[in-house]
């Protein structure tokens, strides 16, 4: 168990630079999840930090060693990729053992861990079996088991539940979850997916374009996004954007977006006229008498919750409320909204005011 | 001959052809008539003479008469196996064989072949006046069955002959030299001694000056039967084993033990001859089958050499070819003691008297025509250029043309030789199971040229195989 | 959904040219390797001997001496193109200039015929006069001569099987290896495995099929090489390079030993199709019935 | 994760490259040698090249009759075992008939029979028995093209089998859910996707037809020899035209030269042998 | 890993897709899969390679080939009912 220190990494293909000067300190124990787009890099990183990809520049460290020249396998990681890798040429036995056999470990220990960790894994059944033998989700616990047995200072996963349905996604977040908490070891966790990143992490380390956004526990990035960016990603439904500026009519400051929707504003010392994005999380509506009007589009209602699509002219709004509501199209409702969950984003950095 | 050189001599044939059109064309043309239409087939090897009869004689033949004649020209072994299929399977594809002269025997047993003479008799409206039997040389007895009556017309006939270098056996310092080491005149062997002496000295002369040059040729391929050829028909002989050692009136015996004579004394001594002059040989001997041969003297990498008297043409005349034209000369094979005198007495021959006759399988659907052709082709009349064209002689009267006459000339005597020493040499033995045996017995004789088998002992097994397979194929009882 | 009849209409015109081209023909030697038919023996006739030939054929030591060098230029040939085309397949996965072309110049030897290889290297070989012996003397004063040695002859054989051959197995092994995907071998790469580790724990096994399938192919041609030794060395020195089928060939043909000749046939194909077979069923047929 | 040193793979390249084509440049320098030269010491570099052969060869009617017949049959052969085996194929990996494993593996065997042996009974099955009237097969192009199907249908079912297992079964069942008739499907949706594994197979037959030799010298006479029986004419007892030979050799490796440029860009991606499989 | 528990995770239990059925192991006694003309095969190929190794060894010590076919029709038999 170690440490992770990636400190000012830079990935470059030929000309072009892909990774910007990437800064990820992960303690020891924790379990981080490297979440983004596709394309933002963090597969790249996640590879980098397995010895897959070559560093262009900066330094990354596991433990107190930089690793930059070290060769994967002595890395001491162990990874689970998002095919599971399995070989198709071995049992399922044969694929758990093969980091031990690699390492020339003695037969029994190979023998004592592999069926531990299908123990761990409810595979006993299946160690004969061929991967092409299994289900997907016995084929990603197979992947987990080649890992257990290296017993590593690092886990990597790399978005190991996007094959699998998503009944099984939850259960199998709960079980790597549980894995973790078992063996304490440092994870580094792949995924475009901001629920597992959420449910998961420790630490959730938000990427785009070869950039790392913010950094932070989950409640954190929830709570306080550093941009609209983050803003907009972490959280489901996401957070509702709408573009305008502040205004001070009649002393009371206000916003109104450039349909003029005038919107309840936060405390801020932002001036007067000040162009923004208004951010408010559909959650944080509710629906009152004295709120704001809007036209609804779509009423959604799942069950526990319904979910109200409205508009005013061509800003959108959505709401989660908790009660049963039902309203026709094009009828109108009356949003109201706690100024205090409101954030406010300056239109051109785009970074929280 | 080159093709380029054969195209030219053909366009001129062929107008000396036309301008020499007489009477007898009435007579192809009458006689033609019924078979307008008809195209025959032929099959042959595609050497000289036969691409000869392809690109001149045909052409001529169908412009006279109108019969199409397609000749079909491959290699040697693909000839045999497709003429053969044809004649065993009656399918009748080929209207005219070649048939090699060592293969009439085989030929002549399955009754494949047409008797011409009868058909001819038989048919007197297809006799020409030009052809005639009586034209042929003695070489066309080689193609007679029992009753005398010819199977086969004659297109091409060689001796296998010993050719050597005039400009270094005629070269002063040479001569000195030769004289200096061996006590005797630089001439061309009569006797194998000499033969291995000239050889020797003439290695030792191109080691000692840096030359491509070598004391002989040897036909010693180790895994094709020509250097199984060489040594039956060529050098045997000459040590007075004839018929390859067999004796076809004593029940067909090979071996010493029943009579025969392939493992005797004689013949061991006649292996070891030849065997040994392979040390004075080119390297290229051990792959070198007939075409080698010609080849290797053609390119003067030998001083003496037997070769076959189908490349002596080439080799002596054809500048695009050979680099030692006009420096070849000709004599007979070096001889053991006696053996003249044998042969001489009726008994035996000296060398190889080689060749090939067109057949009419008696499968063919268009006999007459292609006896039509057949007569065409052994006239008188157009043997000389095609001797120019072609080294070979079959007909008397073509020794005495003029254009032969000087052909004669360039080749160093060679068609002296062929008919005034014609006799002393000979056909194939009368077998009809050639290759058969040749093959049974080839992977023994290799091993005699390799040297993983010594020459007493392989010619022992050798001797047994043949016997043994002549059982097999029930020719010995 | 679809019928089998669909299936077996489609396979039809196969079935038939295979059959009135290939099994008819077989069925026929078959006849025929149970006959003693010589048609320039003393009885030219098919005369039916039972098993004779095949009670000849298994004391046969010209036979049985050429199924040993069969067997032993096959597994020297195909084993050779296999770790060359590997080593080659491999360099060709590296990015460098002009791939394209060297990829297309190596494929070049394919397309030629057999019987003009076998000229050309003749024509390279000969004693003395080829230029390879010709400078192998002169720059290294090494002798070769394919008609006197019969370890340069069969090493000029495989060498020139190699240089014919060996760009269909590159070119299958780099459609193996490019197929392959990449996350088992950075697995193994994690998982602490070396290079040699790889090839043989990952690389092997995984592009096995495409080697086996490999091997089968050039197996059942290697097998079956005439036109090459007949025109190279007619399969001499001796009896060094008479490979079944130059011993067929010359049983058949210049010897006109139709009977026995079938015989010989009968059982080189008998021997042919076990070795494809059992390599048939236990590395090929197990993959592609599972999946 | 290495970096590659494009040097080495030039040099090693090059190396590679010149072994390779060493025997193709001597083929050529043969074919522009004078007979005369051919047999004495060689040379590496070529010096005066001597036209004569082209010239000969070019010339030559029966050979240009030759190369036509070569044409045709070996792309007829090549187009018939294409389509033949990609039928064969369609039908073996997409329907459940009983033993057809066992039929792929039986009809790979046609390809091992060594052919010296054959020929007598295909020779006798096309003069006698595959014979309508005067028309018999023997000496056909159309008989060629049929014979050479016993070693090039094999090989186009065995290289095609993968190409066929590898497109999956679910585009066949969406086009017949979309009304489209078993033909449409194998001519519209499956053929056109086997395209590389097509183009390889119909290259590398089209060349093993195109090479053949032992089978076109026995089996044609002279309506349908091809280019490489033409070879066996310049082998004679009087000598081999190694020269003309050699330039008829040129000229075999000029239209199969053409063909496999055309579809060297196929030829990786169809060679699937044993392709694997997740 | 000793030093963990070895109890299986407790979601592992939530069995999800349908596990893949694994062919049956096959019927005879062969070690591969065989339909009835994979065993007529290997029979004719043990016939011939019996027969073969009783001409070469055995007939020439006095046993008829007979002994060697009825042998090899008895193994067919067993093969093609039972393989």
């Amino acid at each position: 168990m170690a440490q992770v220190k990636i400190d000012n990494v830079i990935k470059r293909y030929g000309s072009l630079q892909v990774m910007h000067g990437v800064n990820v300190d992960i303690n020891d124990g924790e379990f981080v999840v490297l979440v983004g787009p596709s394309g933002c890099g963090k597969s790249t990183l996640l590879r980098m930090l397995a010895g897959l990809e070559e560093i262009s520049d900066g330094t990354i460290s596991i433990g107190e060693r930089v690793v930059n020249d070290v060769p994967p396998k002595e890395r001491d990681i162990a990874m689970v990729f998002q095919s599971y890798a399995l070989y198709p040429h071995k049992t399922v036995y044969d694929n758990i053992g093969f980091p031990l056999k690699m390492a020339k470990r003695p037969q029994d220990e190979i023998d004592r861990k592999v069926t531990g960790a299908a123990d761990i894994l409810d595979l006993t059944k299946y160690l004969k079996r061929y991967p092409k033998e299994l289900s997907g989700g016995q084929r990603q616990r197979v992947a987990m088991g080649r890992a257990i047995v290296r017993d590593p200072q690092v886990f990597l996963f790399d978005e190991p539940l996007s094959n699998l349905d998503a009944k099984l996604r939850v259960t199998m977040r709960v079980e790597i979850k549980e894995l973790h908490q078992r063996l304490g070891t440092t994870i580094v966790y792949v995924t475009h997916d901001q629920i597992e990143a959420m449910t998961m992490a420790d630490k959730i380390v938000v990427m785009r374009d070869g950039r790392v956004e913010q950094i932070g526990a989950p409640l954190d990035l929830y709570d306080n996004p550093a941009n609209i960016f983050v803003a907009g990603f972490i959280g489901s439904p996401s957070m509702n954007f709408v573009h305008g500026q502040i205004v001070n009519e009649g002393g009371v400051r206000q916003f109104r977006s450039d349909n003029g929707l005038m919107l309840p504003l936060p405390d801020t010392s932002a001036p007067d006229g000040t162009k923004v994005t208004y951010g408010i999380r559909p959650e944080h509506i509710t629906i009152a008498d004295h709120g704001v009007p809007l036209r609804v589009v779509v009423v959604e209602p799942t069950g526990s919750e319904t979910q109200v699509f409205a508009k005013h002219g061509t800003d959108f709004i959505d709401a989660m409320v908790k009660d049963r509501f039902k309203a026709a199209p094009n009828s109108e409702v009356r949003f109201a909204i706690d100024p205090a969950n409101v954030h406010l984003f300056d239109r051109e950095t785009e970074q929280r005011l | 001959m080159n093709t380029v050189f054969k195209l030219a001599a053909s366009a001129l044939a062929l107008s000396f052809a036309a301008g020499m059109a007489n009477a007898d064309d009435a007579f192809w043309k009458e006689a033609a008539a019924p078979y307008q239409g008809v195209t025959l087939r032929g099959v042959t090897e595609s050497s000289p003479p036969s691409l000869y009869i392809r690109e001149v004689l045909a052409p001529q033949f169908e412009e006279l008469t109108g019969i199409r004649v397609d000749i079909e020209t491959t290699s040697w072994d693909q000839m045999f196996d497709k003429a053969i299929k044809d004649m065993e399977a009656g399918t009748g594809i080929y209207d005219m064989v070649y048939i090699e002269q060592d293969i009439v025997y085989s030929y002549l047993a399955r009754d494949f072949l047409t008797d011409t003479t009868q058909l001819l008799a038989d048919n007197p409206a297809l006799k020409a006046p030009t052809y005639d039997e009586g034209n042929f040389t003695t070489f066309a007895d080689y193609f007679r069955g029992e009753n005398g009556h010819l199977y086969g017309i004659p297109m091409e006939a060689f001796i296998k002959i010993y050719l050597y270098r005039t400009d270094l056996f005629e070269d002063p310092e040479i001569q000195a030299s030769f004289k200096e080491k061996t006590g005797r005149d630089l001439a061309p062997a009569t006797t194998h001694a000499e033969y291995t002496e000239i050889a020797k000295f003439f290695y030792e002369y191109g080691q000692e000056n840096d030359l491509q040059l070598w004391g002989a040729t040897v036909q010693g391929h180790t895994g094709h039967p020509a250097s199984w050829y060489e040594y039956v028909e060529t050098v045997a002989p000459t040590f007075g084993i004839y018929n390859w050692g067999i004796d076809a009136d004593n029940n067909y015996a090979a071996t010493v033990a029943n009579g025969g004579e392939m493992n005797s004394d004689t013949a061991k001594e006649a292996l070891q001859w030849w065997l040994d002059l392979r040390q004075y040989a080119a390297p290229e001997s051990n792959q070198s089958t007939w075409t080698e041969v010609g080849t290797t003297f053609g390119a003067g990498r030998a001083a003496q050499g037997l070769v076959y008297g189908e490349n002596a043409g080439w080799i002596a005349a054809d500048d695009t070819k050979s680099l030692v034209v006009g420096k070849v000369g000709v004599a007979l094979p070096p001889l053991a003691d006696g053996v003249m005198a044998e042969v001489e007495g009726g008994e035996g021959y000296i060398g190889y008297y080689d060749g090939g006759a067109f057949g009419l399988p008696s499968t063919s659907k268009n006999k007459e025509a292609a006896a039509l052709f057949l007569e065409y082709i052994g006239q008188n009349e157009v043997q000389p250029d095609w001797a120019v064209a072609a080294p070979r002689v079959t007909n008397t009267a073509t020794y005495d043309d003029p254009k032969v006459q000087d052909m004669n000339e360039e080749l160093g005597g060679y068609y002296d030789m062929l008919r005034d020493k014609g006799y002393l040499f000979a056909g194939a033995p009368a077998y009809p199971f050639h290759a058969q045996l040749r093959e049974a017995m080839a992977p023994t004789f290799y091993s005699i040229l390799t040297g993983d088998s010594s020459v007493s002992d392989g010619l022992d097994k050798m001797a047994e195989i043949a016997e043994a397979t002549l059982t097999e194929l029930g020719y010995r009882k | 959904m679809q019928s089998n009849r669909l299936g077996w209409i489609l396979l039809a015109p196969t079935l038939a040219i295979l059959f009135f081209f290939g099994v008819l023909p077989f069925i026929y030697v078959v006849y025929v390797s149970f006959h003693q038919w010589n048609p320039f023996a003393a009885d030219p006739t098919m005369i039916f001997n039972g098993a004779d030939n095949f009670r000849k054929i298994v004391f046969d030591a010209e036979f049985l001496n050429s199924v040993g060098v069969t067997v032993l230029f096959v597994l020297f040939a195909v084993i050779s193109e296999l770790v060359v085309g590997y080593i080659l397949a491999q360099a060709f996965m590296k990015e460098f200039p002009g791939k394209a072309i060297f990829r297309t110049i190596h494929t070049l030897p394919l397309i030629m015929a057999p019987i003009i290889v076998g000229s050309v290297w003749k024509l390279m070989m000969t004693p003395s006069i080829g230029i390879i012996p010709h400078y192998l003397n002169e720059w290294f004063g090494i002798t070769v001569n394919i008609g006197t040695s019969p370890v340069a002859a069969f090493a000029t054989i495989i060498i020139m099987d190699i240089w014919h051959w060996t760009p269909l197995v590159t070119l299958t092994l780099i459609a193996a290896l490019v197929s392959l995907p990449p996350d088992p071998f950075e697995q193994a790469q994690i998982d602490g495995a070396n290079k040699r580790q790889i090839f043989f724990h990952i690389t092997v096994p995984m592009i096995a099929p495409a080697v086996v399938a490999t091997v089968f192919i050039r197996l059942m041609d290697a097998l079956r090489t005439v036109d090459e030794v007949w025109m190279l060395t007619g399969g001499g020195p001796g009896s060094a390079t008479r490979f079944v089928g130059v011993h067929i060939f010359k049983e058949v043909f210049p010897k006109t030993n139709y009977g026995y000749g079938s015989t010989i046939s009968v059982i080189v194909l008998y021997l042919t199709i076990v070795a494809c077979w059992l390599l048939y069923v236990t590395m090929l047929a197990p993959r592609s019935k599972k999946d | 994760m290495k970096k590659n040193n494009p040097i080495i793979a030039i040099v090693f390249w090059s190396l590679v490259s010149f072994l390779t084509l060493f025997p193709i440049y001597w083929l050529f320098v043969i074919s522009v040698k004078p007979a005369v030269q051919l047999f004495s010491t060689p040379d590496v570099i070529l010096s005066d090249p001597y036209w004569g052969n082209y010239a000969k060869v070019w010339g030559d009617r029966l050979l240009r009759s030759y190369m036509v017949n070569s044409l045709v049959i070996s792309t007829g052969n090549a187009l018939l075992c294409t389509i033949l085996g990609f039928f064969a194929c369609y039908a073996l990996s997409r329907f459940k008939m009983a033993g057809k494993e066992s039929l792929f593996f039986w009809t790979i065997t046609n390809r091992m029979a060594p052919p010296a042996v054959f020929l007598l009974p295909l020779f006798l099955l096309m003069t006698q028995v595959y014979a309508v009237g005067d028309f018999r097969l023997l000496d056909t192009r159309i008989g060629m093209i049929l014979v050479y199907c016993t070693f090039n249908l094999p090989f186009a079912i065995w290289t095609l089998r993968p190409t066929l297992d590898g497109i999956p079964k679910e585009l066949d069942e969406a086009a017949y859910v979309d009304g489209a008739s078993s033909w449409k499907v194998i001519t519209e949706i499956v053929f056109p996707l086997c395209r590389p594994g097509l183009a390889v197979t119909l290259i590398l037959t089209w060349v093993f037809a195109w090479n053949e030799y032992l089978l076109a010298a026995t089996l044609t006479n002279f309506n349908a020899r091809t280019l490489t029986t033409g070879l066996s004419e310049y082998v004679t007892t009087t000598g081999t035209e190694w020269g003309i030979m050699a330039t008829i050799s040129v000229f075999t490796l000029i239209p199969a030269l053409i063909v496999f440029g055309l579809v060297q860009k196929h030829i990786v991606a169809g060679l699937t042998f044993g392709a694997v499989k997740g | 890993m000793s030093n963990h528990d070895n109890t299986p995770l407790s979601s592992a239990h939530h069995e999800e897709e349908d596990t893949p059925a694994v062919s049956s192991p096959k019927a005879g006694f062969l070690p591969i899969e065989t339909n009835w003309f994979d065993r007529l095969f290997i029979s004719v190929v043990i016939w011939v390679a019996l027969s073969l190794l009783w001409f070469r060894f055995i007939e020439p010590m006095g046993l008829s080939i007979w002994i060697s076919n009825a042998i090899a029709l008895a193994l067919a038999v067993l093969i093609i009912s039972k393989g």
